[in-house]
């Protein structure tokens, strides 16, 4: 067990140290976070990129011991701005054995801050299951045996009744069975409804044999550098979140209404991209965001300091499942748990998409695997036989909860579709690999067809995170970028997409959530300054998460990814058959975006390593000796 | 008509709850007198002041200014020698007598030391009085080595300041299990492993036979041949309530003076409170000796509400302790120690975390509970107070009891789901509805010619 | 609001505001709310929009950007496609046409 | 008289109000120091309701103070004098609702002010589930948390024979 002092001289706004957990030798550490680490490299991301980078050589394999798992936070967590609980996740992922930057929120970020640690950094690989305990600046690894086979929410279950808390006196961060038997889309869930779902991270985590951290809200303060500043800001931020866009409809409801805003423009996928016509049988009605919200019995349960009524439980009222209490899905999860494989009833939506949660997986490549098995169903590909019995039609929720379960354990046809979408796909090869939606490198889209949303698939590809990298443009012209944004247009898009790349690492990097940052960057850096007392302005947010990029990027590039790996698979990268985006295509100007994009991001187009002179410019040297020599 | 003349012998906690509620309903129509030994001092911060954690002057409760302003007659210094409850009349020791209207009789307790040879030898200490308190600081050094002998409630509470004063510390014990009138067996392993961490030699079951003056140093003997070796011997032996003073007045006793739900003893218009009174305990509805301080404040507020004729009943005391050990934090409520209930004991050990819930009877109402926890984590609870609250309230739990067995961890919802903060918010010791803010300068009232003192001062 | 629709003369296109944008006019924030617009010569999308919204002053506080750009976080449609496919801003609109505001969604 | 008037309905576990309220009481963010708390009233992490201090009537803590070192300030809170508590935990005994603590590092009992007239949990409150407004302290909590529960509690009842 390692016990720590409390820490008197560590940097405004942090805890002050990254917990280090070898798992191998059952070691745990302190590594001190100074003013100069913290500084440069913020939190989160920032710091999971700096460690990944700096630790984990070309040889590593996601699964090897050697792999880093980085589990952080950052200086806003704790503080009276909005979401700010947010968690980080870095590491070698599993599905493109690249660089991984993905995030959840619930409580983990102040409960960890107020336990004495910013973050933990896990190496090696524990002989037995193991969970990590965190208590007011101790750590502990504990026999997790009893925990195993129990799903993310049984799993805190469990360990509330173990450890004799409740409520948010503890947050548990844990995979489910499908991290378990290393699913490659396997992600941490947390605070029930929180996942952190890309990349394989949740398998990453199974294979160092780590079934949960644990960790107790404790009480060791925050110091902040300036107090009446960290309200001002958050408040300047709320107020901006409440009355003027983006944030406002964010505030208002969430991501509910996605699937009626992104059916007009041919955003929203139906049936694995077969079609964009919304299916007679939809009740549309029953999709409008208000009715979302109201056609379930809503309970509250937002994340720290959070005032966006965003999160939220359900109680479904009817069917088999009246009276579970779920989590209301995000946009993400209205498709992965069922637009995307053609289910369109709210109620049965709605339960499976906690059961992805529960079961730990990440929904939006769950949607694209049970949608291509589907149409592999129709088209013969795959028989009822090869499903060992299952029938799966479109839109049948009882079939995609029986093919989650057979992917969760790796049974049967599961074992293969547990590898994801792209593996299972080049499994079967031929016309059923056509049906597939991927990147050449291994990732899978959001649940947004992106296709009409054509920065989303550029960020997808170029990505070295495992996901969308640079992601919505918030604000662009703070960014020098044109107000109105053509999404389908060639040039308009690689530059949003490049210009704007770096906010998002920074963002991941504070310990709050995304959308509750849906506001300038000025102002994001600004709550920033006053927690650290560090000036931030918007070219430091910017500059900053341009190096994280760079780190990332570098680290791809050593793990053998680059840009030949730069495209959608056939599927994906296809024209719209019909609906609102009938007949557009980005593959005659695919080239001419990435040109743009390199050029703009200042990556060498061949190779795609970060220029030298953009790397001196970001003070990287070693990261250049490494690329360059 | 001449006013109503009070008199309080004694000038501790109940007493000066007494005065208080007097002065709170009458608002000084009548005379009060307070006889006590010495100037009102408040015994239970006499711990801190040994820790050197407050001053001296911080000790002091009713100042001769605030006396004044209660319209307060005084005899300081006098001890009470007899009652004649015939002839209402109180005797002093310097043969003074006093007459009463009516009569608190509130002289409190004394320590006891155990009846071993060498118990009065210079360098053996109790610690009860601001005096004992003042000799004891006289003599503990840093690195002395010092010998508790008792491990109870008294000897806790000055545990702490005796370790931080830098002691060498020895507790021993007679009982098998520290503290033994306030926690478990269950209990007191936990604080013993916390105390023997901390640097503390605990040792129970053991007898002192004698106390020996040895080359300027103690030498304690203990039963079975073993020994000790001190600079300074603490008896923390037990207390036994001030009564001597009364023999031959004719008071029913039982262990203290027998009083009803009124704080009235048996002879006309005198009352008992706090360590001399043997009152309702709220959770068994039986007379007990709660020698305890919220037992003396609720006996003396009641006994001053019916001594300025508002008739106030008492629903009784829950009889509860709380201490800390170096940051372990050590309480219980109730029947604790009821053998015949049924109850539920859970632990972390890691955590040092302990919890036992009684249910009396097999009943559905808690009736007794002990917690334990370290400081910083049991405070970032409810806990305590909640604990507090199910003794006091004693209402059935229904189906939460099965909850709470379950899981004695999680008591908020329990408590709060019952609504038992509905009920108790209607609950007062005085029985009033509400106390806003000028009603609370009713409490502190203060008398006329002290008002216009005052006001000239402040000019 | 078929309704609209189904008297449209020649000189008029059709304004819809659809999802949480139209709670800007006096929608519930769901589902669709529609207008005709007189046509004027030579009208392109945005002049258009730049007329509709005068009515519209919640509207046109969040449509147009201080240097007179439409915002970002709406999505133009011109008879359901979106600005960029078979219209520009500077399109000339036709009788007829439909100009579709919503509001814009990524990431989750 | 004005008090903190919560509504268990509006609150969603945001804990908003313990990171506000600990600064005012400790001048750090940290919920431990906070004296309202919010905890969950049905299984599945929701259901949350704020709970503090209800100045009650007679004011148990203060009554149980030693030393009157507990007053009622001029908006009606009962407030720890910090230079008068010497640390003995006595309030925290006498009070049935556990809204009074003890801060071991100060050695001092701790409990809501109502920050002089405001509260800084009103104003952190994101859904205004908190107000500090004109009523009088009732139990805000019991029903909805009677209501929330009873699923858990039904099933607790079905193992009980178990």
């Amino acid at each position: 067990m390692l016990v720590t002092e409390k820490k008197r001289n560590q940097p405004a706004g942090y805890a002050g140290a990254l917990l280090r957990v070898d798992l191998t030798t059952g070691r745990l550490w302190e590594q001190p976070i100074d003013d100069e680490f913290a500084r440069s490299y913020v939190g989160g991301t920032g710091m999971g990129a700096r460690i990944l980078y700096d630790e984990v050589g070309a040889d590593v394999q996601w699964n090897d011991p050697e792999n880093r798992l980085i589990l952080a936070t950052g200086p806003l967590a704790g503080t009276p701005t909005w979401g700010s609980g947010g968690l980080s996740v870095v590491t070698k992922g599993a599905i493109t054995g690249g660089a991984t930057s993905t995030q959840a929120n619930g409580f983990f970020g102040a409960n960890i801050k107020s336990s004495g640690f910013d973050g933990i950094v896990f190496q090696g690989r524990s002989d037995q299951w193991v969970y990590l305990y965190i208590h007011n600046g101790t750590a502990e690894l504990r026999d997790a045996s009893h925990l195993l086979g129990l799903d993310t929410w049984e799993t805190q279950d469990h360990l509330y009744e173990e450890l004799g808390l409740s409520g948010h006196q503890l947050s548990v961060y844990s995979i489910g069975p499908s991290g378990e038997n290393l699913i490659r889309f396997a992600g941490i869930q947390g605070d029930y409804g929180h996942v952190a779902s890309k990349n394989g991270c949740g398998a990453v985590m199974g294979s160092k044999r780590v079934k949960a951290v644990a960790i107790v809200r404790g009480n060791r303060g925050i110091y902040v550098a300036d107090p009446r500043g960290v309200f001002r800001t958050a408040d300047d931020i709320a107020y901006q979140m409440r009355t003027e866009l983006p944030g406002q409809n964010f505030y208002l409801i969430g991501t509910l209404g996605g699937v009626t805003g992104l059916a007009p423009v041919g955003g929203l996928p139906i049936k694995n991209l077969t079609t964009n016509i919304l299916p007679a049988e939809a009740d549309m009605s029953k999709w409008e965001p208000m009715e979302l919200r109201e056609g379930f019995d809503h309970r509250g349960h937002q994340c720290n300091a959070c005032g966006m009524h965003h999160c939220h439980m359900q109680v479904i009222r009817d069917g088999v499942h009246a009276g579970d209490v779920v989590d209301e899905p995000e946009y993400e999860g209205w498709v992965g748990a069922g637009w995307a494989w053609g289910c369109t009833d709210r109620t049965k939506v709605s339960w499976m998409n906690t059961q992805c949660d529960r079961a730990g997986v990440d929904v939006n490549e769950f949607g694209w695997v049970i949608g291509w098995v589907m149409e592999c169903y129709e088209k013969e590909y795959l028989t009822r036989q090869d499903l060992g019995g299952i029938q799966a039609v479109w839109g049948d929720a009882d079939a995609a909860y029986e093919l989650l379960q057979m992917l969760c354990t790796r049974q049967g046809f599961g074992d293969v579709l547990a590898e994801g979408i792209k593996r299972a796909a080049e499994h079967l090869g031929g016309p059923a690999q056509d049906c597939a939606v991927y990147t050449m490198k291994g990732s899978s889209p959001r649940g947004h067809d992106h296709r009409a949303l054509w920065p989303e698939m550029l960020d997808t590809c170029v990505s070295s995170t495992g996901t969308l990298e640079s992601g919505g443009p918030t604000r662009p012209q703070e960014l020098g970028l044109p107000a109105t944004l053509q999404v389908q247009s060639p040039d308009d898009v690689p530059r949003q997409v490049a210009l704007t790349l770096g906010r998002r690492h920074f963002e991941d990097s504070i310990g709050t959530c995304f959308f509750t940052t849906s506001t300038t960057i000025a102002a994001i850096a600004e709550a920033v300054s006053a927690v650290t007392g560090w000036n931030y302005t918007k070219d430091d947010a910017m500059y900053l998460g341009r190096r994280t990029a760079a780190l990332m990027r570098a680290f791809n590039l050593r793990s053998g990814i680059g840009p030949e790996l730069e495209r959608p698979s056939a599927r994906y990268g296809s024209t719209p058959v019909d609906g609102p985006a009938a007949g557009v295509s980005t593959a005659p100007h695919w080239d001419h975006m990435l040109d743009t994009w390199y050029e703009l991001v200042e990556y060498d187009r061949e190779s795609g390593r970060p220029l030298p002179e953009l790397l001196d410019r970001l003070a990287l040297p070693e990261v250049k000796a490494e690329l360059w020599g | 008509m001449a006013a109503k003349r009070h008199v309080i012998v004694g000038g501790g906690t109940a007493a000066i709850n007494a005065i208080t509620s007097i002065r709170e309903f009458d608002q000084g129509a009548s005379d009060i007198v307070l006889v006590a030994e010495e100037r009102p001092y408040s015994r239970m911060v006499l711990p801190y002041y040994l820790g050197k954690r407050i001053s001296r002057s911080h000790v002091w409760t009713l100042s001769p200014d605030r006396l004044a302003a209660l319209g307060v007659t005084t005899q300081i210094g006098r001890r009470a020698t007899a009652l004649d409850t015939a002839q209402q009349r109180v005797t002093l020791d310097n043969g003074e007598t006093v007459d009463y209207d009516d009569l608190l009789i509130a002289t409190g307790s004394s320590a006891v030391r155990a009846p071993v040879p060498g118990a009065d030898l210079p360098g053996v200490h109790s610690f009860w009085t601001l005096e004992q308190a003042d000799g004891l600081i006289a003599e503990v050094k840093a690195g002395s080595e010092v010998v508790l002998v008792g491990a109870g409630f008294i000897s806790f509470t000055i545990l702490n300041s005796l370790v931080k004063l830098g002691v060498r510390l020895t507790v021993i014990e007679l009982a098998p299990t520290i503290l033994p009138r306030m926690i478990d067996p269950n209990g007191a392993a936990i604080v013993t492993r916390w105390l023997e961490q901390h640097g503390v030699t605990v040792q129970t079951g053991v007898r002192l036979n004698a106390i020996e003056e040895v080359a300027g140093r103690k030498r304690l003997v203990l039963d079975g041949g073993g020994e000790l070796s001190a600079d300074v011997v603490i008896m923390a032996t037990g207390i036994r309530p001030n009564l001597g003073w009364l023999e031959g007045a004719g008071l029913e006793m039982g262990r203290g003076i027998l009083v009803d739900d009124h704080m009235r003893t048996s002879a006309p218009n005198v009352y008992a409170a706090g360590d001399v009174a043997e009152a309702f305990d709220r959770v068994t509805g039986q007379r007990a000796l709660h020698a305890i301080e919220p037992a003396a404040m609720e006996h003396g507020r009641i006994a001053g509400a019916n001594m300025a004729g508002v008739d106030r009943a008492h629903r009784g005391t829950v009889l509860m302790n709380i201490v800390d050990v170096l940051d372990l934090e050590i309480a219980s409520f109730g029947l604790w120690d009821d053998a015949d209930a049924e109850s539920v004991a859970v632990e972390k050990p890691s955590q040092w975390a302990y919890r036992r819930l009684l249910w009396h009877g097999q009943g559905e109402a808690m009736t007794g509970a002990i917690i334990i926890g370290i400081s910083e984590h049991l405070w970032a609870t409810n806990d305590v107070g909640i604990l507090k609250g199910l003794v006091q309230d004693g209402q059935p739990m229904g189906a939460w009891k099965r909850a709470m067995m379950d899981n004695p961890w999680e008591l908020k919802r329990p408590f709060v789901a019952t609504g038992h903060v509905g009920r108790l918010l209607q609950e007062t010791v005085l029985g009033r509805p509400s106390t806003p803010a000028d009603e609370v300068n009713a409490a502190r009232w203060v008398s006329p010619e002290a008002a216009a003192l005052a006001a000239q001062t402040e000019v | 609001m078929s309704d609209a629709e189904s008297r449209l003369d020649g000189s008029e296109v059709t304004v819809e505001v659809l999802t949480w944008v139209n709670r800007l006019v006096g929608g519930s924030g769901s589902g669709s709310v529609a207008f005709r617009e007189a046509l004027e010569p030579d009208d392109s999308v945005e002049s258009l929009l730049r007329r509709f919204s005068q009515h519209h002053p919640a509207l046109h506080a969040q449509l147009w950007e201080r240097d007179g750009a439409i915002t970002e976080n709406l999505h133009v449609l011109v008879n359901h496609k979106m600005i960029g496919d078979t219209h520009t801003l500077r399109s000339r609109l036709a009788p007829g046409d439909t100009v579709s505001l919503l509001g814009q969604f990524s990431g989750g | 008289m004005k008090v903190l008037h919560i509504e268990p309905e509006k609150c969603t576990g945001c804990l908003r109000c313990e990171v506000a309220c600990s600064y005012v009481q400790s001048g750090e963010f940290n919920p431990s120091k906070s004296v309202i708390r919010v905890s969950a009233f049905e299984r599945g992490h929701t259901s949350f309701s704020p709970y503090t201090c209800f100045q009650c009537a007679e004011g148990w803590c203060m009554t149980a103070c030693p030393v009157e070192a507990i007053d009622i300030s001029a908006v009606g809170a009962k407030e720890v004098q910090d230079d008068q508590c010497v640390g003995c935990k006595l309030c925290t005994l006498a009070c049935p609702y556990g809204t009074i603590f003890y801060d071991p590092e100060r050695e001092k009992a701790f409990k809501c002010n109502l920050c002089g007239g405001d509260p800084q949990c009103a104003h952190a409150c994101p859904t205004q589930a908190i107000t500090w407004i004109e009523d009088f302290t009732q139990d805000w909590t019991g029903a909805f948390a009677a209501q929330r529960s009873a699923a858990d509690l039904a099933r607790i009842g079905a193992t009980n024979g178990r």
